[in-house]
């Protein structure tokens, strides 16, 4: 965790400084390293966590990829596969690619915003434990040989009580629940703190296109979210108390399982990579040192992704038989969405068209993600049309597909802000070399493994299939994707052995080591827990460079801005904030943060136990909420007068 | 790099068995398809080769604008360098938008034509029920002495339009014959239908799209697409009983097989045997595989899925039956002769 | 303190992990019969019809309270045609399964007998028709019907169409097209 | 770091706010909106599981009494009422108003939820009889959880305005504590005319 200060920079003798220091002090020991609710904190933890769960999916996808490197292949049974390829895809859907989004946006939202945590501290450490909760439980599943093994979408009556018997699809949907409500919280808090929490003068104008991504994709998880409450409670009650939502016999609907769950699932790729564009936005504007152009534009097709998100989810379901104007429809709005991602990477390549162009790491990455990511665009214009996606629906084409639009459009991106924010994470810069070597391994094992799945797809070879007979031909390409994956494997422990050796070694950062725009940099690296000592005011809508006023910012010199201008008067013998106005970020009034806590943890103990005792036995959603409530009592009893937080 | 793909996507394309690919039509609609892939192929890929060379000029430009040590640039310039940008980007939004329009308009009347292809005469009708993990295939027939119940395999004429009525016994299967036309899924309660015609004879290979369960993977079927009187032929021979045994030792296999657990699941018109829990087997000799797909049909491969068909296809539902040594041969040699 | 809750925690996982053993067991490749265990399971529940004396047995089930295997057990009920005279455990042509009181023993061993040897008045004999591990799978799904095996093992309810086809043609459009 | 010559001095702010400007009042408003979404797809969800079945209920399933959750109706609107005055109290800071409204509100709502108890009691299906009774269930169930979670809060509320402790947050926690119940009153309509009068206007031609 990035705790330690390895900065020189500030002075700790100013005694306003050390009673900042003691008021937003954590507490010391295991109690205190779960009352935490400092936002870097938990955002590391985020992080972390998530990461660990990449390794572990990643580790399953090297399974995968040796078990069809060749025809009739019996390194892992059916059963086996099964269990295998859904735990990847729900482990990096679910427990990977969203969690370390909402990480990265807890630990950068609050320092670009220029304040000092997040609305609700606590709410966010309770976000947290419950996702760990979840990690745990399905991992616990895995590792007692019942990992779910219908597919990380859960078709009924294939995950029904009859065709999956045993506790696997109840693990797995009670997971879903888990990091549902651990994504909402962090939802709404991020929402709360980005409308009400901005340093003064941010006007939404102003706002970097990071976080604007971050606002974008918190309001679709709070849209979509619930779809996913919906689906994963059908089939919880249908398994554990015989409810009958998905039964076709007493009424219910399959088909009705497939539109909820799609309607949250295809918001959710955006929920992922919504981020991601936000992640290059900010590379894409440090290293090539130069405005972004069209930032209302990008801002625009952001917010126009968000809502076109919520109308194409039967692009998933164009199989099952559909009205003529249906498909149109939704033919139409699919291939609507690459207007919207087209504006946004002409916007990027015209800012490094005419950017001072510096190489880094974090650029490769951006780079590589715009590779990639074009090329997975595209073929997501091939999966709108529906004659051609009942062609390559269900194939290795759409596997080549998401791949290239996630592991591209996320990974790619997430990998840049990476090598982007480390400095300002831990203090230190990581090895640009070895990250240039990463980077290589990385880009041309991803293309080595999933460019050649394209064409199996077009040569038929459906998706999830176990193994596969030598007389399809499908050999060799697939022998090509598995070394591929190797190659990718080789690259992200290189990513690991850069992330520990420049913990140690790194060249010390400095506050901002990539004369960057935006308000984090103006922090120390690592940051306190304060954040800044004075909270900034935001001058314009990069507030570190100089000609703030003179948007569009010109070619000149990007140059870090020493006398910004800040905002006095907070009281620091508790921690106080800013609250600002919504549009125009005036100061409104000031808000007292609640401090460091047992009782998120306590709390996500007691939530977790219903949770996962009611997959065992319903009466636990009695006894657990029964436990639950007490443990909110808690939380919420005015111990002292000031003490009340959701 | 990119030579390398085009050489293993030249290769990839000339190993792969052409009778179950996208690429390889053999009706009216897949060749349709085919041909809107082929367009779009070009059309997106004159777009990625577009904005990969735009990156590629942006990467060595903005490495040029960062060497040049320039002076500050005046307001006014700047300002003019900014519109001109945000001119080219509005400008290439358009022609994004224009391109898939066309695509869309393309994709659209491609869809409806696919989609009419029954809209005239009066189809033939084969209805599929999915079953984990086998095919049930009926040819459907006002007259009832004309139903045909089958398994597994099918045959039809050329250049005839079938009407394909999906439905499943269990979970949610996908119909998927890539030679001929799209998917279609089996839903547990609800009858989903497609057309296909075939217009070149040829062995197709279907293959069930949808995941749905242990040996999704071995869920395979075929089309056999062949001249009207071949097909009418074949169709009249199916319609028969199974062909009583010629010889004592076929009738010791048929004994044998009735005298087994086989009967509990499978059906051979003619015999006592009438189950219905598993393939149709009254004329099973003729089939080119067994299992759904997993074998070639050849007497050795009988043997070994008769005797531990669970080795063969793990989890499937056929009961491993411990069949004497001295009764299989017999049993095999039956069951072949069911042309 | 820690180490205590470490234990603690650990002895906890460890019993959920035990606990969850059988449940989940997927036995895909059963073994190919073992004619040989009729005869252990004929000796061993040497039981007159209607005699008062439950005989001790001895052999297990070894697919008791997986749930897979209930399931399994649970179609092949229907494949089989159970239901014809037994329906769905409430009884008709043959006794109901779905009671405390067997003619024959409700142990495992006991059902197990039934099955193979068949009884008087109608329940054929199925052994060496049908493979051992078939029956003991229906064997742990006639006792699920009793409740006599663990709840989080037994599916909640059955998920076929078929169930009743009257409701079906009644309630589903399309269905019957 | 020297002072910035450039400074916004803010100590003259309120120290808290009562009102919509308070992040708190945004992060009630938002789980509002979750909530709010969840309950509208689920009817969405309802109302297309009765367009697909030609006879509804089921056959052997019946339609769900009326008089008593229409009844039900009163106090739970009015309950609102007294939401309404509780808020204005904390915004007052008048503690005497706080009390009256956070207890007319405890009272209509606990005869409310009375109410729903005979009533779910006295329910003519189960939640395993059909399609019907899973739905159902599932709306009186989330709904119910909701309801006392809330009374519990507003009892907690209560508790710290009669004993006197309470400070700011206390009155925030009051403001906001009548936002969740305006929703919880608003969304039972819907939720209501789904389930009771929905299947019913939908009858199939």
């Amino acid at each position: 965790m990035a705790t330690q200060d390895v900065s020189p920079h500030i002075p700790n003798e100013h005694a306003e400084l050390s009673l900042l220091d003691r008021v937003w002090q954590n507490g010391r020991g295991i109690f205190g390293w779960l009352s935490v609710t400092t936002h870097h904190a938990i955002g590391m933890r985020y992080i972390v966590t998530a990461f660990v769960m990449l390794l572990l999916g990643g580790i399953e996808a090297l399974l995968v990829r040796i078990q069809l490197a060749h025809s009739n292949n019996t390194f892992l049974g059916p059963d086996r596969y099964n269990e295998i390829f859904t735990t990847h895809g729900t482990t990096m859907m679910f427990l990977f690619a969203v969690p370390v989004m909402e990480g990265m946006a807890i630990y950068l939202v609050p320092m670009m915003c220029g304040t000092r945590n997040v609305a609700f501290p606590r709410l966010n450490a309770f976000g947290y434990w419950l996702y760990l909760g979840g990690c745990l439980f399905l991992y616990w599943g895995v590792f007692t040989n019942a990992a779910p093994d219908m597919g990380w979408f859960a078709y009924p009556p294939l995950s029904g009580p009859q065709f999956t018997p045993g506790k696997r699809t109840d693990i797995w949907a009670q997971m879903i629940t888990f990091t549902e409500v651990s994504a909402l919280c962090v939802a709404t808090e991020l929402i709360a703190t980005i409308f009400k929490m901005r340093a003064p003068r941010m006007s939404l104008n102003r706002i970097p296109l990071f976080v604007w991504s971050i606002l974008v994709q918190s309001f679709m998880t709070i849209f979509a979210m619930p779809a996913i409450v919906i689906a994963s409670s059908y089939l919880l009650s249908d398994r554990t108390v015989a409810t009958h939502f998905v039964n076709p016999a007493e009424g219910g609907d399959p088909i009705l399982y497939q539109h909820v769950f799609w309607f949250f699932g295809h918001p959710e790729v955006y929920i992922i990579f919504i981020p991601a564009l936000g992640f290059v936005s900010a590379i894409v504007t440090a290293h090539s040192r130069r405005a972004i152009v069209g930032y209302p534009a990008m801002v625009l097709s952001l917010i126009a992704n968000g809502f076109i998100a919520f109308g194409l989810w039967v692009h998933h379901m164009f199989a099952t038989g559909l009205p003529q104007i249906g498909e149109a429809y939704f033919t139409a709005s699919s291939m609507m969405i690459a207007v919207t991602s087209g504006i946004q990477i002409f916007c990027w390549l015209a800012t490094l068209w005419s950017g001072k162009v510096r190489l880094t790491t974090a650029l490769h990455f951006v780079y590589g993600f715009l590779v990639i990511f074009v090329l997975g665009g595209l073929t997501g214009v091939v999966l709108a049309s529906v004659p051609l996606d009942l062609q390559v629906h269900d194939t290795f084409f759409v596997v080549a597909h998401f791949h290239y639009v996630l592991i591209g459009g996320a990974l790619f991106p997430l990998f840049g802000a990476l090598y982007h924010w480390y400095p300002k994470m831990t203090g230190r810069m990581m090895s640009e070399r070895l990250g240039k070597i990463n980077f290589w391994f990385l880009f041309i094992g991803f293309n080595l493994t999933f460019f050649p799945m394209h064409i199996l797809g077009l040569h038929g070879m459906p998706r999830r299939v176990y193994t596969y007979g030598p007389e399809m031909g499908w050999d060799n390409l697939n022998l090509l994707a598995t070394i591929g994956a190797f190659i990718i494997a080789i690259g992200g422990i290189l990513f690991l052995v850069n992330v520990f050796w420049s913990r140690r070694h790194g060249r010390i950062a400095g506050n901002n080591p990539w004369e960057a725009d935006s308000l984090e940099w103006a922090a120390a690296s690592p940051p306190k827990n304060y954040n800044f000592e004075f909270l900034p005011v935001a001058t314009s809508r990069y507030p570190l460079w100089v000609a703030p006023e003179s948007e569009p910012a010109s070619l000149s010199k990007a140059k870090t801005q020493p006398d910004r201008a800040v905002v006095t008067g907070l009281r620091n013998d508790r921690r106080e904030v800013l609250v600002t106005t919504l549009m125009d970020a005036e100061p409104h009034h000031r808000y007292v943060l609640p401090g460091s806590s047992i009782w998120p943890f306590i709390t996500a103990i007691c939530v977790s136990i219903g949770f996962i005792g009611s997959v065992f036995n319903p009466w636990y959603i009695i006894s657990g909420s029964i436990i639950s409530g007490l443990a909110l009592l808690g939380w919420f009893w005015p111990r002292k007068l000031l003490e009340l937080e959701p | 790099m990119k030579r390398l793909w085009f050489a293993l996507a030249a290769l990839a394309y000339s190993a792969a068995a052409q009778q179950q690919s996208a690429l390889n039509p053999a009706g009216p609609q897949s060749g349709r398809i085919a041909g809107l892939w082929w367009f779009f192929f070009y059309l997106l890929g004159a777009i990625f080769i577009i904005v990969m060379l735009i990156m590629l000029r942006t990467l060595m430009r903005g490495h040029r604008n960062a060497e040049e040590n320039q002076p500050l640039e005046n307001h006014e310039r700047a300002q003019t360098r900014e519109t001109r940008l945000r001119s080219i980007v509005t400008v290439s939004s358009v022609v994004t938008v224009v391109l898939l329009f066309i695509l869309l308009v393309a994709s659209i009347s491609i869809g409806k034509a696919n989609a009419d292809l029954g809209a005239s005469g009066k189809p033939m009708i084969i209805q599929v029920i999915g079953n984990q993990w086998w095919w049930q295939f009926s040819y459907l027939n006002d007259d009832p002495s004309q139903v045909l119940t089958t398994a597994n395999e099918i045959h039809i004429p050329i250049g005839k339009t079938v009407l394909i009525q999906g439905q499943s016994n269990d979970v949610i299967h996908s119909f998927w014959v890539p030679n001929l036309h799209g998917k279609r899924d089996l839903i547990p309660s609800r009858v989903t239908t497609e057309y296909i015609r075939a217009d070149r004879p040829g062995i197709y290979r279907g293959q069930c799209a949808e995941f749905c369960g242990l040996q999704h993977a071995h869920m395979a079927f075929y089309i056999v697409a062949e001249p009207e009187d071949k097909f009418k032929a074949w169709m009249q021979a199916q319609l028969q009983p199974a062909v009583a045994p010629a010889t004592p030792a076929l009738a010791q296999g048929q004994q044998n097989f009735l005298n087994y657990a086989c009967v509990y699941c499978h059906q051979i018109r003619g015999t006592t045997a009438s189950g219905t829990n598993g393939p149709d087997l009254t004329h099973f000799g003729s089939r080119r595989t067994i299992a759904a797909g997993t074998l070639p049909n050849t007497p050795g491969n009988l043997g070994g899925w008769i005797v531990n068909p669970q080795s063969i296809k793990p989890g499937n539902h056929m009961a491993t039956i411990a069949v004497k040594p001295d009764d299989l041969q017999p049993m095999i040699q039956y069951l072949e002769s069911l042309k | 303190m820690a180490s205590l809750r470490y234990s603690k925690s650990a002895f906890f996982a460890a019993a959920l992990l035990l606990a969850s053993c059988q449940r989940e067991k997927h036995d895909i490749q059963p073994a190919p019969t073992r004619l040989a265990i009729y005869g252990d399971a004929a000796r061993q529940s040497a039981l007159r019809p209607g005699g008062s004396v439950k005989p001790q047995p001895v052999v297990t089930n070894p697919y008791n309270a997986s749930g897979y295997d209930i399931s399994e057990g649970q179609r092949l009920y229907d494949w089989y045609n159970c239901s014809g005279c037994h329906f769905a455990g409430g009884g008709g042509i043959g006794p109901p399964l779905i009671k405390k009181e067997w003619i024959y023993g409700g142990e495992p061993a006991n059902l197990f007998d039934t099955i193979v040897k068949g009884r008087p008045n109608g329940m054929p004999s199925w052994g060496g028709r049908i493979p051992e591990y078939q029956i003991w799978q229906i064997v742990a799904y006639v006792r699920s019907m009793n409740g006599e095996q663990p709840t989080s093992a037994t599916p909640t309810r059955p998920d076929t169409i078929e169930t009743n086809p009257q409701n079906l043609v009644n309630r589903v459009p399309g269905a019957t097209k | 770091m020297e002072l910035a010559p450039k400074t916004l001095d803010v100590s003259h702010l309120e120290p808290f706010d009562i009102s919509s400007q308070a992040p708190l009042w945004w992060g009630q408003v938002l789980i509002a909106c979750i909530e709010g979404t969840m309950f509208c797809l689920l009817i969405a969800a309802f109302l297309y599981t009765r367009l697909r079945v030609d006879v509804w209920p089921l056959p052997g399933d019946q339609f769900p009494h009326l008089t008593l959750p229409t009844l039900a109706l009163i106090p739970l609107i009015l309950s609102a009422v007294g939401s309404f005055i509780a808020s204005e109290g904390a915004k007052r800071n008048d503690r005497s108003r706080m009390i009256f409204g956070l207890t007319l509100n405890l009272v209509l709502a606990a005869i409310f939820f009375a109410m729903r108890i005979v009533e779910w009691h006295s329910l003519n299906f189960n939640w395993k009889a059909d399609i019907q009774g899973s739905y159902v269930w599932a709306f009186l169930g989330l709904h119910s959880f909701d309801v006392v979670g809330d009374l519990v809060f507003t009892l907690v509320l209560i508790f710290c305005v009669v004993s006197g402790r309470y400070g700011e947050k206390q009155r925030l926690g009051v403001h906001v504590d009548s936002v969740v119940w305006y929703f919880l009153v608003a969304i039972w309509i819907p939720i209501y005319l789904a389930i009771y009068w929905g299947p019913k206007l939908l009858e199939s031609q």
